[in-house]
């Protein structure tokens, strides 16, 4: 039996979408925490490239002949991921979703089934974004966007939500929408040029803050701090620094370190045999 | 006979590195953790290098001729995208696959005609591929992924045929079959003559631009059989699919003792270096070892291998014939 | 009719006009030669009869029939097939697969492994070479390699077979056997277009000679009518004594000492020593062993065995940095390999050795290289329109010039000649004896390696015979004659 | 008299293809768009050349000497994270940046030994060292961004000295220096040379070990002044940076006309090679292309970049000069 060949300890893994990024090494920096007081044994594990959703599928098998008692998943793709689940499922090794859902239709279909979700959502944070800046430019403006690495679902999602948010508002038009890859130095280049192609422009989301810090860079080396109004996502420790100074104007914050720490404790009741809301919502919140 | 001359070649030190360096790598993952060792995770070892390890099958050909293929990455996409867009439109299954892997070929093809005909670089012409075909992938899919594909499809990556996964099968089948073709007939050692000294080649007669430009096809149609894997394993064609496949294809292929100058090299020290990278990973995931100290180890696990493979071939060499 | 004629033949290089309306005919089975100094246009005319480069102008017609002979595939099906004098063979692939190559024996479109060794075997034998049909063709030696090649030609028993300085690299005995296979082809019907340099060879093979200069017909004529002294004028459009001048030197101290150096089975004890102003002669069999004493003395191959002493200094010579800095200089037999950055200028590969020299604080002082540069090029006649002309694009013969030309500029005091003449004119040929002997006169101890036995016995103040990587013999200049060293080289 | 060599070079063709590209490229944006030829988008360009520009000095030399260089990325993204972690210890700016600076330089240095001394194939030994690195480079920073520098670091990003940005000065002077180094000075010739043939350099009694481990050095410092740019233009240093900026600079070192195989190149024609990219990003972006088809476009760029340079040279070599 498992426990057994896992060793005194109990291990959870927890495989993320890459740990190049802020936002996944907060999670994991919640979920240590957590794993930590409570005696468990935690694995982390990601990508390298947070597209890279065959890779991750490779680590959760992996995972699964390391016979993990519980696994916390953040899918690079909640379709493509279901097949590792399904495979999990087949081990008896309960699975949770964290951050990002695993389609359900799919899931069903494949027969496999997610023990609990824990995350908020990335649509209605993009939406919470268009509403501050529809609010902040009293409705009428001209924004720029830049997008993430084409064809990735999050920034995809944020970026729809922002869309619908503006939609409600027709003063506000959107004069250039770039990808910049999620990268900063990308951003400050996208933005730059941008810049020049649209001297009028008065506001700009970025998909992540990593881009946003870029932009607001490229937007005070035009000269043009004042007159644009930036909002990112992720609530980074920099983003939040830098609109302290008064540098950037809102981001969206969806606490990482809680998600972790939640998905945790679930982790640790599921071990237990103890039952877990299916459904475990984390608070999102506009910085500003 | 034909596996005479395996072993004597082997002996000669070609794929002799190589393997060694495969077994080190087993014998300590065996010795670490007790997960390895098993029939269960080594078939899913074989599964995971069925992807890049097709894909190295046609990269194993290009080098051969002393090209390179950066485009196959994205090329896995295309083809994929293809594959997904025609099931919608309703297309058989059959025709919809035979069509992705066409669109492999075509743009295998043309890359051979801009390096043939156009006269560029390989690394350039594939270079250009690779943004275009990935460009391509995005706007036939609007940039999202496609899913929901047959049950015959998926059967390709999920079937299990005697035991084995029918991947690592198809993957098998595959080298054999290059294997053969490289070494026993015509056009084999045509693409060892071209990458060995493609002026001597093309004075004796041999249309080298011909040759040339079918083993950029060959490479396309590599990449789209990896993309039939591929979306079969994932249920789902993703336009930013295959990134950096071209570096792991390419790793396994010098791993596997092939030089990138071309005219030396052997297919099954490619199905080797593919075996070392997916071996290396499932490793390290057992071992939980951290994803930073991940990419070291994989760097560091690449040179050594190479530099094994190199010191022994010295040493073969060395001694007299 | 004859089995070829070529008529107002024209072919533009960069900076060259390498052919001008050349017309050539050649009888069935006759040896026709073609003679002309280095960059006469022999090659280039060759390469356009067998499809490797295209024409300007002219017409070809093969017995009868106009050719187009656009691609050496065309040439071939015309009958045509070349021997080329820069090696075209691919290292990495069998001595029977770079035989067979284009036309690989196949069974149901598999490679039929015996025929393809049972053939080239064939061949090779009757060549009278032992070369093994499976050998890498890298592994060989250069004349094992040219070997090779003459093989490839003939096994595609052609109607019109060219040899480009078929035997350069060559040594009598393989010389006589493919003179005994020109012969029987002759025989046969089959036309023979033959470029040597040496012209003795044209003698006993020969039927009508064609001379060309400077891209131009000059004369064609029989061979029994022609005297030797007058065509080399012919080629050189001036009076070229062809006798090597009787060197008048007085041989100093010992210079280089080698003793009891092996290597293993290449180089077994063998000792010798060079006196400074003396030309020390190397005669052998192919791979007797000489290029790889040059190759360990120089630091270029670690040695087993053998202490090496420069002016009874003992020395230990790691690397050719330890070789040059002790004063040894060493001309390769393979230009193309080991001796020229093709793509780089006449000026760049005379330097390279001796930039630190030419430069001040690192930068080079280009007024001093080309100084350097053009100085080589006259006194050794090196045909190139300038010194910055790309060494690739020279004629066979000046690209051996320039690695000389290299050498000589280093100022070594201990040179190792490995094939200096090789594919280089009658006249060119008279202008490095005389600079061996110039040298030799100022006091540089020279060692010449060289399958050319009249040039070794007529420089050599001493003459060491190799065979199997041991010294068999050693004669005086005036000991040896051409029987006694055969006699020795063979172990008859 | 240099000016003299380098127009007679230029005519000879060997920049003249990859110009009139560039030249084209400009025209047809400033046709398209008013937004492109305005003196500070034009600055803004040259700007946006310099970081990949920069690397690019270093990749010619490698490629000159006929090897290649992967690294380099994520070097750019190591020293950056060295100069970050310096100065968080509080370690004065100016020795922090020579820290960063000789981690570029020993970690190209390791590339050079393991491939003179061991005999890796430039390939092999950069790729390793690509994964190596960049794992170091997120270990040593946890993963997380550092931001926040000194404004001294600041100005070379930001500073404007005679109405040119400081940044492009910086790049300017670099291919000065290295183009001078390469024609006029003996290392220079070495490094064709070697690139040209190694056997019979080596023969000529040249370190060809010492100098080809110099140019990954070369191409390592390269690498390190390229992340003092980034790092002072994003006024942080990230351990993701620089990912894929090799692709980028072999691009612009080969659309500059430097061949592959070694031997034959020019660091002017890189120069020209990195605007291309450069300005190419710039129109794409004022033109506000969809991004898809921007990917699409990149890619045929290149290539035709590539074609035309590659035709011109052809008929410059049959005329007679
Ligand atoms: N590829 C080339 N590019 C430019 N010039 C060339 C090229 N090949 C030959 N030439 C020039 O054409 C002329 C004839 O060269 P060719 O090789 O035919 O001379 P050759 O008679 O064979 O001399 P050798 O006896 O030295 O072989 C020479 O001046 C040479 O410099
Ligand atoms: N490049 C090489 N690789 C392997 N073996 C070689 C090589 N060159 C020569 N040999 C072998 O070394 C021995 C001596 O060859 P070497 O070239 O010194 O003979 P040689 O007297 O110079 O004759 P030649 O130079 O005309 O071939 C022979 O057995 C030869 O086959
Ligand atoms: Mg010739
Ligand atoms: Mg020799």
């Amino acid at each position: 039996n498992r426990s057994t060949t896992a060793g005194a300890k109990p291990t959870v893994a927890l495989v993320v979408k890459t740990l190049n990024n802020q936002f996944f090494i907060d999670m994991e920096a919640g979920a240590k925490a957590a794993a930590d007081s409570l005696g468990i044994e935690l694995l982390v594990q990601a990508p390298e490239r947070e597209i890279d959703v065959e890779r991750q599928m490779q680590i959760v098998e992996n995972l699964i002949q390391r016979k993990v008692s519980v696994l916390l998943l953040v899918p690079n793709g909640s379709r493509e991921i279901v097949p590792a689940v399904v495979k999990a499922n087949a081990a008896r090794i309960p699975v949770v979703a964290v951050d990002t859902r695993i389609d359900a239709a799919a899931l069903t279909a494949a027969g496999g089934v997610v023990a609990s979700f824990i995350g908020s959502d990335n649509e209605d944070g993009g939406r919470m974004a268009g509403a501050f800046l529809v609010e902040r430019l009293a409705g009428t403006g001209k924004i720029a966007v830049l997008e993430g690495v084409p064809g990735h679902e999050t920034a995809d999602a944020r970026l729809r939500g922002f869309r619908t948010a503006l939609g409600r508002a027709p003063g506000m038009q959107i004069v250039a929408s770039q990808p910049a890859n999620m990268e900063r130095d990308q951003a400050f280049n996208v933005t730059q040029n941008m810049l020049q192609a649209n001297p009028g422009i008065t506001a700009l989301f970025a998909c992540n803050d990593v881009m946003a810090l870029g932009a607001i860079e490229a937007i005070a080396a035009a000269g043009k701090a004042k007159a644009i109004s930036v909002v990112g996502f992720d609530a980074q420790d920099d983003a939040r620094k830098a609109i302290a100074e008064q540098r950037m104007s809102a981001t969206i914050a969806q606490n990482p370190r809680e998600m972790g720490r939640i998905a945790v404790i679930t982790a640790h009741r599921l071990m237990q045999g103890q039952a877990v809301a299916s459904e475990q919502p984390v608070a999102i919140s506009l910085v500003k | 006979m034909i596996a005479r001359t395996t072993l004597r070649r082997m002996a000669r030190g070609r794929e002799a590195g190589t393997l060694l360096g495969l077994v080190l790598l087993c014998v300590a993952l065996w010795i670490a953790t007790p997960f390895f060792a098993t029939t269960e995770n080594l078939a899913n070892v074989a599964e995971q290098s069925a992807i890049v390890g097709v894909i190295a099958i046609g990269m194993t050909c290009v080098i051969l001729t002393g090209g390179i293929d950066l485009s196959v990455g994205s090329l896995v996409a295309l083809s994929g995208i293809v594959i997904g867009v025609s099931l919608q439109r309703g297309i058989p299954l059959v025709i919809s696959v035979t069509l992705g892997l066409l669109a492999g070929v075509a743009a295998g093809t043309l890359n051979g005609i801009m390096i043939t005909l156009g006269k560029l670089p390989p690394f350039i012409a594939t270079l250009g591929m690779m943004s275009v075909a990935r460009g391509a992938a995005l706007m036939l899919s609007d940039g999202r992924p496609i899913s929901d594909f047959p049950a015959g499809l998926r059967m390709i990556a999920t079937g299990v045929i005697a035991g084995i996964p029918a991947p690592v099968l198809l993957m098998l089948a595959l080298y054999a079959f290059t294997w053969f073709m490289l070494t026993r007939t015509v056009p084999g050692r045509y693409f060892y003559a071209i990458g060995g000294n493609e002026e001597a080649t093309a004075l004796s007669g041999i249309d080298v631009r011909f040759w040339k430009t079918a083993v950029y096809a060959i490479s396309g149609l590599s990449a789209g059989l990896c993309s039939v894997l591929l979306v079969a394993r994932l249920n789902s064609a993703q336009p930013v699919a295959g990134i950096g496949y071209e570096l792991d294809a390419i790793a396994a292929v010098v791993i596997g003792g092939t030089s990138l100058l071309g005219g030396t090299g052997s297919v099954i020290g490619t199905l080797i270096g593919a075996l070392i990278m997916s071996v290396l990973r499932n490793g390290l995931n057992l071992l939980g070892v951290s994803s930073y100290l991940q990419q070291v180890a994989i760097g560091a696990v690449i040179i050594i291998a190479v530099l094994i493979d190199m010191a022994l071939r010295r040493r073969v060499q060395r001694s007299p014939r | 009719m004859p089995a070829l004629r070529m008529r107002g033949i024209s072919k533009a290089y960069p900076g060259v006009q390498a052919l001008q309306n050349v017309d050539l005919d050649v009888e069935h089975g006759e040896v026709h030669v073609l003679l002309g100094e280095n960059g006469a246009g022999k090659s280039t005319l060759m390469k356009i009869l067998s499809g490797g480069v295209p024409r300007d102008a002219g017409t070809i017609e093969i017995s009868g029939q106009i050719a187009t002979l656009s691609s050496p595939r065309d040439a071939r099906d015309a009958g045509i097939a070349i021997i080329h004098q820069e090696l075209s063979l691919v290292p990495g692939m069998t001595v029977a697969e770079n035989i067979s190559l284009g036309r690989t024996p196949t069974r149901f479109g598999i490679i039929d492994q015996r025929r393809l060794v049972r053939d080239a075997a064939g061949v090779l034998a009757t060549l009278g070479a032992d070369i093994d049909p499976r050998a890498l063709v890298g592994s060989l030696s250069l004349a094992q390699q040219q070997l090779v090649e003459i093989a490839r030609a003939l096994s595609l028993d052609a109607r019109i077979l060219i040899m480009d300085e078929p035997t350069s690299a060559l040594t009598g005995k393989e010389t006589s056997h493919l003179f005994e296979t020109i012969a029987s082809l002759t025989a046969r019907g089959t036309s023979i277009i033959y470029i040597s340099h040496r012209l003795d060879e044209i003698f006993t093979i020969g039927g009508r000679i064609t001379v060309l200069r400077d891209g131009r017909n000059i004369a064609t004529q029989h061979v029994q009518f022609a005297d030797r002294r007058e065509l080399v004028s012919l080629m050189a459009d001036r009076d070229v004594d062809e006798l090597i001048p009787a060197s008048t030197r007085t041989v100093g101290p010992p210079r280089l000492r080698v003793d009891g150096l092996t290597r293993g089975t290449a180089l077994r004890d063998v000792s010798f020593t060079v006196h400074a102003g003396e030309v020390l002669g190397i005669a052998g069999l192919l791979g007797a062993g000489r290029t790889e004493i040059a190759r360990a003395v120089f630091g270029l191959e670690p040695f087993d065995a053998g202490t090496i002493h420069i002016d009874g200094v003992a020395v230990t010579i790691r690397s050719p940095i330890g070789a040059i800095a002790a004063g040894i200089g060493f001309v390769t037999e393979d230009r193309k390999r080991e001796g020229l950055v093709l793509d780089r200028s006449v000026c760049e590969n005379i330097s390279l050795p001796i930039l630190p020299s030419l430069s001040r604080l690192g930068v080079v002082r280009t007024g001093a290289e080309e100084r350097t540069a053009m100085a080589s090029v006259q006194s050794l006649r090196i045909r190139t329109p300038s010194v910055h002309q790309l060494a690739r694009t020279l004629s066979g013969g000046n690209q051996q010039k320039v690695v000389l030309a290299k050498w000589l500029a280093t100022g070594a005091r201990i040179l190792f000649l490995d094939e200096p003449t090789r594919g280089i004119d009658a006249g060119a040929k008279q202008e490095i004896y005389q600079l061996i002997q110039a040298l030799a006169a100022d006091g540089v101890a020279i060692i010449l390696l060289s399958s050319d036995l009249p040039e070794v016995l007529g420089l050599s103040d001493r003459v060491l015979v190799m065979r199997e990587g041991r010294i068999a013999a050693s004669f005086t200049g005036r000991e040896a004659s051409a029987e006694r060293v055969m006699a020795w080289a063979v172990g008859a």
